[in-house]
């Protein structure tokens, strides 16, 4: 048969047509449907057998009680403990640990700088070289340059860091200063012995806020938000008192916009006004027997707190003020709250006593609704670590950050002190440091000095979970578990009382990590002679089962063991002996009251920029994860660009329209950011979210915004020598 | 070379100079099948479309273009169930404009979805109560009504006509056409009214709800009604731009008056309907809703009052006026004018509808959503355009379509 | 249905307490984690961002120092329309979503969807969503996968589920233990669980044991854009006549409905 | 779109609505098969005519 073209395209439309009625392109519908139901790239989740393990978050110094859900042995998510008693609660942070610990930021096993590259090593190698350093530093008695920063202060972990030093021979243990230290300081103050405040707000009938980030996320914010909550319920009265209208004064029955910075001389001119009206007396409490120094404070305070001075110095009205005084007076528990934002930056001591004072003449201590007193807890009793004559003699040196002694008497740590030590010396006084739970090359103010300072420092010893800042630049880094993969005793509160939770791991540690309570017993060991002495555990496990005794069963039940006797019980009845001390010889010594201003002159910085904090920004040593950057709002980080919130009217003065780009400016440094108009903050001041632009971690936070700590430089507190700066001067162009 | 291809009687350009214009074409076609690849293979992403605008240019492109192609279906309900019989001389360039209106709408829907490979399930898991379903299955079928309109004419061209079988089909169909195009007439009537009623159910978003008949809102016989009134406008426009190009008359003036006339009296009743439903959604559906007319065109960038005063004052009114009155379709200035407007209008109509619907916010604490389009999107838009005039020119050149052709340019 | 039946329909929803809510977006976090919520390194543009709980930040629009600002959190309001009719359900072309009357839950067949974007174009919340990406998980992060949810591919649109897989294992965990109910606090959603505040409030509307029965009957107590007749079955409850204002679009001289 | 499709149910709207469909397909359908065997009966009638 001749093929033609003819028959051939009649070939073709047969075929066609016959394919057509074929169920071919049919089945071919339906499979490249399927396949598109089960693309490879899309992950499916392994099934398996779901379990929840109960454990403590450690990510912030809440130590709530959660709970881990598992699929076999992969976390998959943290959600809240199904209990009312304990500390049970979580926040953003907590529900992201998940995320946390598979983050692709985690250090996967012990790293080594070599020539400015990382390269890996083991543990033993990683212990084996810390200890070499160690060892030559001591031979040329040298053992007081080696120090430590701990992210925390309290629990067995910074216990060993500080036991290591003690033994090892340096007097340089530092901790990372939070509010809580000045908290603290204003109770030894005025009661002789370091109490923490727990705030009883969920009883209270009316709470006045200076400037507390009740629900920005000061203190325990779980359990913040639970009892504000409860006030909700009750129908009680919360007031904020804050230059910027936050969360926790959007909140709030009624805001009271001050000018930062003067929230302490608003407390004294409410003191004034209370013993004006002898509206303590009111109060039904034995205020002669349990109180001294009231008549010097009283004389001190109606010189110079008159209310008309303190409008003109605060900018709040006369008429606020007498009508707050009076509801706070009426209240039947009324309390005050101290300590800026979430507590981060310590903050000034007068300002926090003077707001404590209204406290005092409410009579609210140790009153449903008022101010409970913890003592610190003791559970950690260990026999004192042997010193040998290196040690001996090492520890008698002076503290290099010259706390507890001379103008800083007060304080036992002073983190903040430590560039200035560094950069005004030649060589470094420091030969090794170890940082450990803290990421101090962000979180600390003026970060450019931060860095000069401990660049010097010849040898960094990390102990970071992270790539973070910090990490970045040490010379070894010994990467601690994620707290979901290690036990760790964690300090927190259960109710008004103190207590102690067990961290427990949920996971066997994914990464090649070690545990730094157990890196601090190796170089310890390896040491040798009196430190390996008084490190005789076998690890940290050892350690801390030692330690707890018989909380651990406790703790293993019900995650917290409560500490009964930690709870201060001064005028709870007549026949109580403390007394609350108005003015004493160590208060004088303090020269009350000053209250720091912000840097930077008035004339060339016109503006005033304050940080905030805000619950779905992490600024501490734990920072984002994916999931809670992606719940920061566009008006806080548009692509990379961080906004700093304008009032319109000071914007239209500087030209600047919302989202338009500007140049930021404050004495410590320059950023380009972009402006969002608010009207939740006074003409002339300006603010910016901290927590933002990390150089380290992921690529899902890494370049996002600017670290505010680039912009503010600390302000020593003449009273205490902490970091009290609240914010600094500035001025914006628009580019 | 391809004059064996080339109807008889006519006269048309060189195949050298045929195929310059066709690679200048191919090339616009080209850019928009690069677009299309890029959405299919990396995805939506590739639009500037985001969670608040799920429906965009294309939606929009579609609206308008089956709009456009009404023509197709309501001078064949003229001719072949009114029984207008001069529009034999227009009817097959309709239908070829339609096919091409409603191949490029399918098309873009193919872009538009985002799983393209599952868009069957529309029929096999067909939602009746879903407009959008009722779209895709009259217009599917409307599709295969317009290929048989169409197909005659393909068998018309002499090499085909040669074979018998084509032949005697070709006589067939046009014997029955009527069935078909009452068919298509009644499928067209719903979908017209489907698309208007895509946007007019839609009650959680009062820019664009209307009250109605039944199931139907208001908007579903407005659609059907400005489609029917402007479908036939586009085919006097590109039957008009067809001669410019060719430079040759190819249909003859009193059948475009009289498709211009009936076009004409359908807008301006349009029109006053439109008016009537503007009115009655600003008074009476809008406040029960808690808003005002003005809320919608006031706070943003763009959509101001103008742009109802152009819809329904500039491209509604005025062409309308124009078209119903003999002087004005007389003066060939204005008749092109009113013929331009009038497409222009209801495209207008179908951007408001889908673009400011999005557009508007409907929660108290949004705000209004601009977009732009990205050049992927815009250039899958044109894609069915250089696709448009690729058919139309080769339909042009190889089929008998235009039948006074022949009459109006002798050849010598 | 005979009086006393056993398998009397649910009608599942939420009131939120937006006095106390602080807008810490700890529902936002929880949520994602549950539902596999894709993510992605930029999420600043929130036109393209998935969360199907999505909290606003509200403000009453008066300067310094009047303003004031309030968070309300959006998840799907699982509209019940009239008898069922919800504004995305009756449009989707392919039966994708639809509305159940055994819960009242408006589901999503990720699978089903083919990506025509009509019910976003219908949802007068934004609380649908649209995969405009591959989601992808780095390295190491997809062990946080939750195996009761399966993850979205591009193309589809996804929103709230109201946890409806949490629903389906508490009636198996029923069903094991030989029960035919389930107790109000064996169905929760992720939000409603996480809330630090106690904010969100969930269970069945029409069980007059629930706390969400009384709840909704509060005179500060409204829904967002009911005027549409949207019918949705998340409440929201603000003694601030500003935010409730904000519910819903009113004519200048209209009271806000109480 | 077809009864044995598990969406289905036999209500009113999916007959009025499938059954418009399934009229006009008809029609189509119809029309078309009655063409082309018209067409194919006379041009091979045509054909054994000798007509061509």
């Amino acid at each position: 048969m001749k093929i033609d073209r003819r028959s051939f395209l009649s070939l073709g439309a047969g075929a066609t047509a016959g394919l057509a009625f074929s169920p071919l392109p049919w089945k071919l519908m339906d499979d490249s449907s399927i396949w598109t139901q089960n693309w490879p790239w899309v992950p499916v989740p392994t099934d398996g057998e779901a379990s929840y393990v109960d454990t403590v978050c450690s990510l912030c110094p809440g130590g709530c009680g959660i709970t881990i859900r598992k699929i076999d042995d992969r976390v998959v998510k943290a959600e809240k403990k199904d209990s009312d008693n304990a500390n049970s609660g979580i926040c953003i942070l907590g529900l992201s640990s998940p995320q946390l610990l598979y983050s692709p930021s985690r250090i996967k096993t012990p790293l080594k700088k070599i020539e400015g590259k990382w390269v890996k090593i083991s543990v033993k190698e990683a212990v084996a070289e810390i200890a070499e350093k160690l060892k030559d530093l001591r031979k040329d008695k040298l053992s007081h340059t080696l120090a430590c920063i701990s992210g925390s202060s309290s629990g067995t972990v910074p216990a060993l860091f500080e036991r290591f030093l003690k033994a090892y021979g340096s007097p340089n243990f530092i901790t990372v200063p939070s509010v809580k230290d000045v908290y603290k300081l204003v109770f030894s103050l005025s009661l002789g012995s370091p109490y923490v405040p727990v705030f009883d707000i969920a009883n209270s009938d009316f709470v006045v806020s200076f400037g507390t980030g009740l629900l920005d996320g000061w203190g325990n914010p779980a359990q913040a938000f639970k009892a504000h909550s409860i006030l909700k319920d009750n129908k009680k009265k919360l007031i904020q008192i804050e230059a910027r209208l936050s969360n926790t004064a959007a909140k709030a029955d009624k805001w009271i916009p001050i000018k930062p910075g003067t929230e302490g001389v608003l407390a004294l001119g409410m003191a004034n006004i209370i013993i004006e009206k002898r509206l303590y007396l009111n109060k039904n409490i034995l205020f002669d027997s349990v109180t001294e120094g009231f008549e010097e404070f009283k004389a001190l305070v109606a010189k110079d707190y008159s209310v008309k001075a303190v409008a003109e110095i605060t900018g709040v009205k006369q008429e606020d003020i007498t009508a707050l005084v009076e509801d706070f007076m009426k209240a039947q528990s009324p309390v005050a709250l101290f300590g800026r934002g979430e507590g981060t930056i310590p903050g000034s001591l007068h300002e926090m006593m003077a707001v404590n004072f209204l406290n005092a003449l409410a009579g609210n201590f140790n009153k449903a609704g008022g101010v409970h007193l913890l003592s610190d807890n003791s559970y950690i009793n260990w026999t004192e670590p042997i010193l040998d004559d290196t040690a001996y003699y090492g520890i008698n040196k002076k503290r290099l950050d010259g706390a507890g002694d001379g103008k800083y008497f007060l304080a036992k740590h002073l983190l903040n002190r430590l560039p200035e030590v560094l950069n005004s010396s030649e060589t470094s006084p420091i030969n090794m440091l170890f940082v450990t739970d803290s990421n101090p090359f962000y979180t600390m103010a003026d970060t450019k000095l931060v860095r000069e300072a401990f660049e010097k420092i010849p040898f960094i010893v990390s102990f970071s979970s992270y790539m973070d800042e910090t990490a970045s630049m040490a010379d070894i880094i010994l990467p601690n578990h994620f707290f979901l993969e290690r036990y760790q005793d964690v300090v927190a509160t259960c109710g008004l009382k103190p207590a102690v939770g067990l961290s427990k791991p949920v996971v066997n540690p994914i990464f090649d990590t070690i545990h730094s309570g157990d890196a601090v017993i190796f170089i310890a060991k390896a040491l040798g002679g009196t430190i390996a002495e008084s490190f005789a555990w076998d690890d940290y496990k050892a350690c801390l089962d030692e330690t707890l005794e018989a909380k651990k069963d406790i703790m293993d039940k019900e995650l917290f063991w409560v500490d009964e006797s930690g709870v201060f019980n001064a005028f709870a009845d007549a026949e109580s002996s403390g007394k609350f001390e108005f003015i004493n010889d160590k208060i004088r010594q303090t020269k009350p009251y000053t209250f720091v201003e912000a840097e930077g002159e008035k004339k060339q910085y016109p503006l005033t920029l304050i940080r905030f904090d805000s619950m779905r920004i992490a600024s501490g040593y734990t920072a984002n994860s994916p999931f809670m950057t992606k719940t920061v709002a566009d008006t806080v980080i548009k692509e990379n660009d961080i906004f700093v919130e304008i009032n319109p009217k000071t914007a239209a003065e500087y030209n600047l329209t919302d989202g338009s780009k500007a140049l930021l400016t404050t004495p410590k440094g320059k950023a380009q950011v972009r402006v969002h108009l608010y009207e939740g903050i006074m003409q002339g001041i300006i603010s910016m979210p901290s927590g933002l632009g990390h150089s380290g971690y992921d690529n899902y936070l890494a370049g996002k915004g600017i670290n505010i700590n680039e912009l503010i430089g600390q302000i020593e507190d003449p009273a205490s020598g902490f970091d009290a700066a609240w914010g600094i001067r500035a001025v914006l162009v628009r580019v | 070379m391809d004059s064996a291809l080339i109807p008889k009687g006519v006269k048309r350009c060189s195949l050298g100079r045929f195929s310059l214009w066709m690679i200048a074409l191919t090339a616009i076609l080209l850019w928009g099948v690069i677009a299309m690849l890029l959405c299919w293979f990396k995805g939506l992403n590739q639009t500037n479309m985001n969670d608040a605008y799920g429906f965009a240019l294309w939606i929009w492109a579609d609206l308008a273009v089956i709009a456009l192609g009404g023509g197709a279906f309501f001078t064949g309900f003229l001719k072949y169930i009114v029984g207008k019989d001069e529009l034999k001389n227009i009817i097959n360039y309709a239908v070829v404009i339609g096919v091409v209106c409603y191949v490029s709408a399918l098309l873009i829907l193919a872009i538009d979805v985002g799983q393209p490979l599952r868009s069957w399930f529309i029929f096999w898991h067909a939602n009746v109560h879903s407009m959008l379903t009722e779209v895709a299955f009259c217009l599917s079928c409307y599709l295969v009504v317009l290929i048989i309109e169409f197909l005659p004419l393909l068998f018309e061209n002499p090499k085909l006509d040669r074979k018998p079988f084509f032949h005697h089909l070709s006589h067939n169909m046009h014997e029955i056409m009527a069935i078909f195009a009452a068919t298509g007439a009644f499928l067209s009537f719903f979908h017209q009214g489907s698309l208007g009623g895509v946007s007019g159910v839609l009650f959680g978003r009062p820019f664009a709800f209307r009250e109605g008949l039944f199931i139907w809102p208001w908007t579903f016989f407005l659609f059907t009604w400005s489609a029917a009134a402007c479908g036939p406008c586009f085919t006097i426009l590109i039957t008009r731009i067809t001669e410019k190009i060719a430079k040759k008359k190819l249909v003859k003036d009193n059948v475009i008056d009289l498709l211009a006339k009936i076009s004409g009296w359908m807008l301006g009743t349009y029109i006053i309907a439109k008016i009537f439903d503007t009115w009655y959604w600003a008074a009476y559906t809008l406040p029960k809703q808690g808003f005002s007319l003005i809320d919608f065109y006031s706070n943003n960038p763009f959509y101001g009052i103008w742009i109802l005063i152009v819809e329904i004052f500039v491209c509604g009114i005025i062409p309308a006026v124009i078209l119903i009155s003999s002087k004005g379709r007389k003066n060939k200035r204005l008749f092109m004018t009113a013929i331009i407007l009038a497409v222009i209008g209801v495209c207008i109509n179908r951007w408001v509808m889908v673009m400011q619907t999005m557009a508007a916010p409907v929660m108290t604490f949004e705000d209004w959503f601009m977009y732009y389009p990205s050049w992927q999107e815009v250039a899958t838009t044109i894609l069915p355009v250089a696709f448009g005039a690729i058919f139309i020119s080769f339909a042009y050149r190889y089929l008998p379509i235009f039948p006074q052709e022949s009459e109006l340019n002798p050849i010598d | 249905m005979s009086k006393g039946s056993k398998h009397k329909d649910k009608k599942f929803g939420m009131v939120i307490d937006l006095d106390k809510c602080t807008g810490c977006g700890a529902c936002m976090v929880a949520c994602m984690s549950e539902n596999n919520v894709p993510f992605k390194e930029n999420e600043s543009n929130k036109l393209d961002s998935i969360t199907w709980m999505r909290v606003y930040k509200l403000e009453n629009g008066k300067s310094f120092p009047d303003a004031d600002i309030c968070f309300l959190p959006r998840p799907c309001m699982h509209c019940e329309g009239d008898h069922g009719h919800a504004p995305c359900v009756s449009v989707c072309p392919a039966i994708a979503t639809d509305y159940d009357h055994k819960t009242g839950i408006v589901s999503q067949i990720y699978t089903r969807c083919f990506g025509c974007r009509y019910c976003m174009a219908a949802c007068p919340y934004h609380a649908r969503y649209f995969n405009w990406w591959d989601p992808v998980w780095p390295e190491g992060m997809e062990k946080l996968l939750n195996p009761n949810v399966s993850p979205r591919m591009r193309g589809v649109v996804e929103k709230c589920s109201f946890c409806h897989h949490r629903y389906q294992l508490a009636l198996d965990k029923a069903y094991a233990d030989g029960r035919d109910k389930i107790e109000e606090d064996e169905y929760q959603t992720a939000c409603t669980q996480a809330c630090p505040a106690n904010a969100i409030i969930f269970g069945d509307l029409d069980n007059k044991k629930h706390a969400v029965y009384s709840l909704k009957k509060n005179p500060n107590t409204f829904r967002l854009l009911e005027r549409l007749g949207t019918n949705p079955k998340v409440y929201y409850h603000s003694s601030r006549e500003w935010v409730r204002r904000a519910g819903d679009n009113y004519l200048k001289h209209e009271t806000t409905k109480a | 779109m077809f009864p044995f499709c598990f969406e289905w149910v036999w209500d009113m709207s999916h007959i009025v609505f499938m059954g418009g469909l399934w009229y006009a397909l008809g029609i189509v359908g119809a029309g078309l098969t009655y063409c082309i065997v018209k067409a194919a009966k006379e041009s091979s009638d045509n054909h054994s005519n000798g007509d061509h």
